[in-house]
């Protein structure tokens, strides 16, 4: 079996209204250390092993549903558990 | 003619979309269920409700545009048939790619929902030629989704191509460009964030919505003859 | 994981004890079974014994409530009440509390609320055409209030936008006495066809029981329980887990379940929703309610979760499920219908003549009980009561300090109770369905009843404070200025949902005003003739051993017969006359300008007469009849001077008035009053109407708001006055 | 500075209807091997180094305001950069 996380954030050029509100509002709590906040999408796959291609099945899933290629971008990494899928 | 409204699970203006057609515009509209293949014989035009589709769970509308009818739709909008997505149907046709761009989350990150002064900024397309170029019109906006986004050169593009339709007077969400409504490049499919529907009845509180539906009817009925 | 005690074990530790069941109780448990009930069993009472599923502290008071009308389908007792609106339809309607579990976790705790009312609505048949909310918050001056302010909304927000149910309404306000006991109140108005009405009954010996919807997991166990006991500080950490709520997934059940109602009528005994206490008190009330009893194979029971024990099995409150019983042989038929809404049906068991209940669970049988001693057999209680020592107390009149008219004025309006809820409403969904006529910010919402030349007009109504100076009062006036608000929309007020939100009823100061809230209630409804068709209950809302203010809150809906009748509270023309019904005296007490100045109230509440009350509703509903006012408007909160100013906003018209008047009582909350304008054309026809009952101060302006008094005045431009009314809320939410 | 990552799960018994909605739009199309799915949050924060304990720093901001502790669990990975904050 794999174990697969993705990690999906707007692109660089696209402002995350979500950061900023976060970024605020830990400000408000007095953490004024923090100086930069990107919010994104978090998933955690468990992915049956069948001989695919694991690395290209992935990398689809991302590209058709998980991201948003027009403003998001995604990176993963695959872990392969001794559990057989 | 038959209008033909997809419905996805969750959505939810089907029926506010059905009545106005119905009542107000005194047209045929026909629910059309995702799981179809086709679109009903003498479909007119398609339209693409607002609402929650999948409860909008991952991005609103990424995964209703998986849904077995969206072939149907995509060859009828190539065939240069009229598509209007309203809201969540505006969002599916974005990722659908059926429109250009992606709508994020308000720039407040709240669901806002209100009366929105729009201007009609291209009053030639399918869909507006019944208002006047730079008229000012009020529909309502319902949305946490809503806030358009596209890059610079796309956005160069869709001024050329006057593929902008509706912005709004006061952007309430942080849309690209004051953005409230697009068409693609050939001028065929709209999306819009505002809802015509909900706009279509004096009692409601404004009519301007009519217009939206009129200049539909009027454009394929023309084209049907 | 839990771990079963032995009967014995129970018995000997008490553990009926931390789940809410009393020595008494569980002896008589005991003497019902003829034995010891094991662990399951044990749980199945404590739930269906609690406040929550029971009332065994308020039936007493619930009696009072009159319960009758000409109109009514179907009263308490059901998932909501039924009234007959004529052609064939009728409306549903049914508020619910969901205080604690938003206290906890606000987004989910509301959102949740918001999904158990929906499913108590189509439960009876009905399809959910509108939402209200009442919530009673903390002041906004802390980041946890805020935060827990703006999660609260979200959650509702979210849950009935993804529905597709409008809210069309509701109320807000802030008090620090809600700081640790947020009150959390959601209604729901369905329509039904008459012949589509179903009942919660599982009836028929061999039908089947289908449990249809979302899996079962460990969440919100004990949430009834959990409801009927109190919080304090070092209770924060031992909290069941939080149900998170799944508005597609309900979405997508309501529609099965509708069109089952619809289009399969002939194969549907009974359908109610998992409410408090889930699996158990939904089944044991659809068996006991038809006389039948049931067997339930629990393995059967779809789950998220592994390893889950039948106490658990029953007791869990996860979201978005509810039960069916389905007359035998038509299996496939339910089946086919919810596959094609992506929803679940399984059938876990069948109905039985004896009216045992039965559970089964890994080839065992787990509990064995006699169906109505769940139901029906709860101990019912009258608590001992005593007047509260503040109650007693003879206090003078309140009296406001007034340096400046303008400066008080603007203050008042910039009060979060008071100043616009836009920043709360405007993040729900208020127009889908597009029969929302008027939206949040006036009286009532209305919304259009289509294909006819109807509407039906609803509002919530709560007044802690004036409850806590005089509960009896207090109640009579929450169910007045109901009323007052649905009058003043051209609507004929039809019936009420209540909820009852007070402290702990073994407090007997508690317990005596929620003795004298409901004696006023129900004296109200009688005046009125609205009858109580459903309500809810929701006790031990104390942090610390202090008890929230007493906090009933009154929904109703009102009939608006023909649609010429909608009245709304906007000034429509400069030049109109404005009067005011009614007379305006010093009453200060409870009232906000006491509480803005004092940051308490206190005192004796003002006096209040359910007549003088019932003759100016009455008034204002023949002006209506006779199209004589251009608008009306109840006055309520802040008395004239905001009463004024409200009606002034929504027409974007100022005001020039001129009243005889000490200048402060431009804030005295009198009650039994509106004001109206009327075109000068109708000035002759509606003085011979109103007689010395109305008073005319003025008329309508343009865009300065002046009044006038026997003192100072409040003179400003309107747009000064309204910016402050407008974003003091969103601003103070920041 | 530091770079820190965080990482907001639900909890294993809360009720994840993102995760479940993914899980079956991946079947839709034909993803087959995908069996499980959890959706959750991901922050990336900059944060300045002021000599402060950051482990301590970043799990309060954790507890206070990224997760709801009531339902979310969260885990971090800091990394100190050279750059001075
Ligand atoms: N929580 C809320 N949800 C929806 N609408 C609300 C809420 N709070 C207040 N409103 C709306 O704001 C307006 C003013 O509320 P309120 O001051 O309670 O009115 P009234 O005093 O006339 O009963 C009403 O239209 C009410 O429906
Ligand atoms: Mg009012």
């Amino acid at each position: 079996m794999y174990r697969v996380k993705v990690y999906v954030t707007y692109k660089e050029s696209i402002l995350d209204p979500q950061g900023e509100a976060v970024k605020t509002a830990l400000h408000r709590l007095d953490y004024q250390t923090v100086e930069k906040v990107t919010v994104g999408k978090y998933f955690e796959l468990n992915i049956a092993d069948r001989g695919q291609n694991i690395d290209e099945e992935v990398d689809q899933m991302c590209d058709q549903l998980l991201a948003n290629v027009n403003m998001e971008s995604y990176r993963y990494e695959i872990e392969s558990t001794t559990t057989e899928g | 003619m038959k209008y033909a409204i997809i419905r996805f699970p969750g959505s939810n203006c089907d029926w506010d979309l059905f009545y106005v057609l119905r009542d107000v515009m005194a047209v045929t509209p026909e629910f059309v269920d995702y799981r179809e293949t086709t679109l009903p014989d003498e479909t007119a035009a398609v339209l693409v409700p607002g609402g929650f589709s999948y409860g909008d769970y991952l991005r609103s509308g990424a995964i209703a545009r998986f849904s077995p009818i969206m072939a149907a739709v995509k060859a009828f909008a190539d065939a240069g048939h009229p598509v209007i997505g309203i809201c969540n149907g505006f969002q599916i046709l974005t990722e659908a790619g059926l429109l250009p761009g992606a709508l994020r989350k308000n720039s407040s990150l709240d669901f806002i929902c209100k009366p929105q002064p729009l201007t009609v900024t291209n009053a030639t397309t399918l869909f507006t030629h019944e208002f006047d170029a730079g008229e000012t019109v009020m529909f309502p906006i319902a949305h946490g989704e809503g806030n358009y986004y596209c890059d610079d050169a796309t956005l160069a593009q869709l001024k050329q191509n006057h593929q902008i339709a509706f912005t709004y007077q006061n952007n309430p969400n942080g849309s690209t460009a004051d953005i409230a409504g697009v068409t693609n490049e050939r001028g065929n499919v709209l999306g819009m964030m505002p809802h015509p529907e909900r706009a279509s009845e004096a009692i409601l509180g404004g009519d301007d919505g009519q217009r939206l539906f009129a200049s539909l009817i009027a454009s394929v009925t023309a084209a049907a003859q | 994981m839990m771990t079963e005690l032995s009967p014995a074990e129970i018995k000997a530790q008490g553990l009926y004890l931390q789940w809410g069941l009393s020595e008494d109780e569980f002896q008589q448990v005991e003497k019902i079974l003829g034995r010891l009930p094991n662990f399951t069993e044990t749980g199945l009472f404590a739930a269906m014994w609690s406040e929550h599923c029971a009332y065994k502290n308020s039936k007493p008071l619930l009696k009072q409530f009159k319960t009758t009308s000409d109109r009514i389908l179907q009263g308490p007792g059901e998932g909501a009440g039924v009234l007959d609106i004529g052609d064939g339809q009728a409306v549903v309607f049914k508020a619910e509390s969901h205080n604690h579990p938003t206290a906890v976790e606000p987004y989910q705790g509301a959102a949740t609320g918001v999904g158990g009312i929906v499913r108590d609505i189509f439960s009876m048949g009905a399809r959910p055409v509108a939402m209200l909310d009442s919530l009673h918050f903390g002041e906004l001056d802390d980041a946890a209030t805020k935060y827990l302010v703006d999660q609260t909304i979200a959650g509702i927000g979210d849950y009935g936008n993804c529905m597709g149910i409008p809210t069309v309404g509701g109320e807000t306000t802030f008090d620090a006495i809600f700081k640790n006991n947020t009150i959390m109140n959601a209604m729901c108005v369905g329509i039904l066809n008459v012949d589509d009405q179903q009942k919660g009954a599982a009836a028929g010996d061999g039908n089947s029981i289908y449990y249809v919807g979302a899996k079962t997991g460990r969440d919100g166990i004990q949430g009834a329980i959990f409801a009927s006991a109190e919080f304090s500080d070092e209770q924060e950490s031992q909290r069941s887990a939080v149900q998170v709520g799944d508005p597609f997934a309900e979405k997508q059940l309501m529609e099965a379940c509708l069109e089952l109602i619809h289009d399969h009528a002939d194969i549907l005994v009974g359908i109610q929703d998992m409410g408090a206490a889930g699996l158990v008190s939904s089944s044991a009330e659809m068996g006991a309610k038809a006389g039948y009893g049931m067997q339930l194979d629990l393995d059967l029971v779809p789950q998220r979760e592994s390893g889950m024990i039948p106490y658990e099995l029953m007791l869990s409150e996860s979201q978005e499920r509810m039960l069916l019983c389905v007359k035998k042989g038509h299996e496939q038929e339910v089946e086919a219908l919810f596959a094609k809404y992506e929803s679940e049906a399984v059938k876990i068991g069948h109905v039985t003549a004896e009216t045992q209940y039965q559970l089964f669970h890994k080839g065992q049988q787990v509990a064995d009980v006699p169906v109505h001693a769940l139901v029906d057999e709860a101990p019912v209680y009258t608590q001992p009561s005593r007047q509260p020592e503040r109650l007693k107390q003879v206090t003078e009149q309140f009296e406001p300090e007034i340096e400046n008219m303008n400066d008080t004025f603007i203050e008042l309006l910039e009060q979060p109770t008071i100043a616009s809820k836009h920043a709360i409403y405007e993040r729900y969904d208020s127009q889908v369905q597009t029969n929302t006529v008027v939206a949040p910010g006036a009286d009532s919402a209305v919304i259009r009843l289509r294909g006819t030349n109807k509407g039906l007009a609803m509002t919530t109504d709560a007044n802690p404070r004036y409850m806590y100076l005089d509960p009896y009062k207090g109640g009579q006036i929450a169910l007045s200025e109901a009323a007052r608000n649905i009058v003043a929309s051209g609507a004929q007020p039809l019936g009420i949902t209540d909820c009852l939100n007070f402290g702990s009823p073994e407090d007997p100061e508690v317990y005596y005003e929620l003795q004298q809230a409901t004696k006023g209630m129900a004296e109200a409804c009688d005046t009125f003739g609205t009858p109580v068709i459903s309500g809810n209950v929701s006790l031990y809302n104390e942090f610390n051993k202090q008890p929230i203010y007493p906090t009933p809150m009154v929904g109703m809906v009102g009939l608006i017969e023909s649609m010429d009748r909608l009245t709304t509270i906007d000034f429509k023309h400069t030049g109109d006359l404005i009067y005011v019904i009614g007379t305006t005296k010093d009453d200060f007490n409870g009232s906000e300008i006491q509480k803005m100045q004092n940051e308490t109230v206190s005192g004796q509440l003002f006096d209040f007469d359910l007549q003088v009350e019932k003759q100016h509703q009455d008034l204002v509903s023949d002006l209506i009849d006779q199209h004589l006012v251009a608008s009306a408007h109840d006055l309520a909160e802040g008395g004239l001077a905001v009463g004024l100013a409200e009606s002034s906003f929504a027409g974007d018209l100022g005001v020039a008035v001129t009243v005889d008047l000490p200048q402060s009582w431009l804030f005295a909350e009198t009650q039994s009053r509106f004001i109206v304008s009327v075109t000068p054309d109708n000035q002759a026809a509606f003085e011979a109407l109103a007689g010395d009952q109305a008073q005319l101060i003025g008329t309508v302006d343009d865009d300065r708001f002046a009044i006038h008094t026997n003192g100072q005045s409040i003179d400003m431009s309107l747009a000064d006055a309204k910016h402050s009314w407008k974003e003091a809320l969103a601003w103070q939410l920041n």
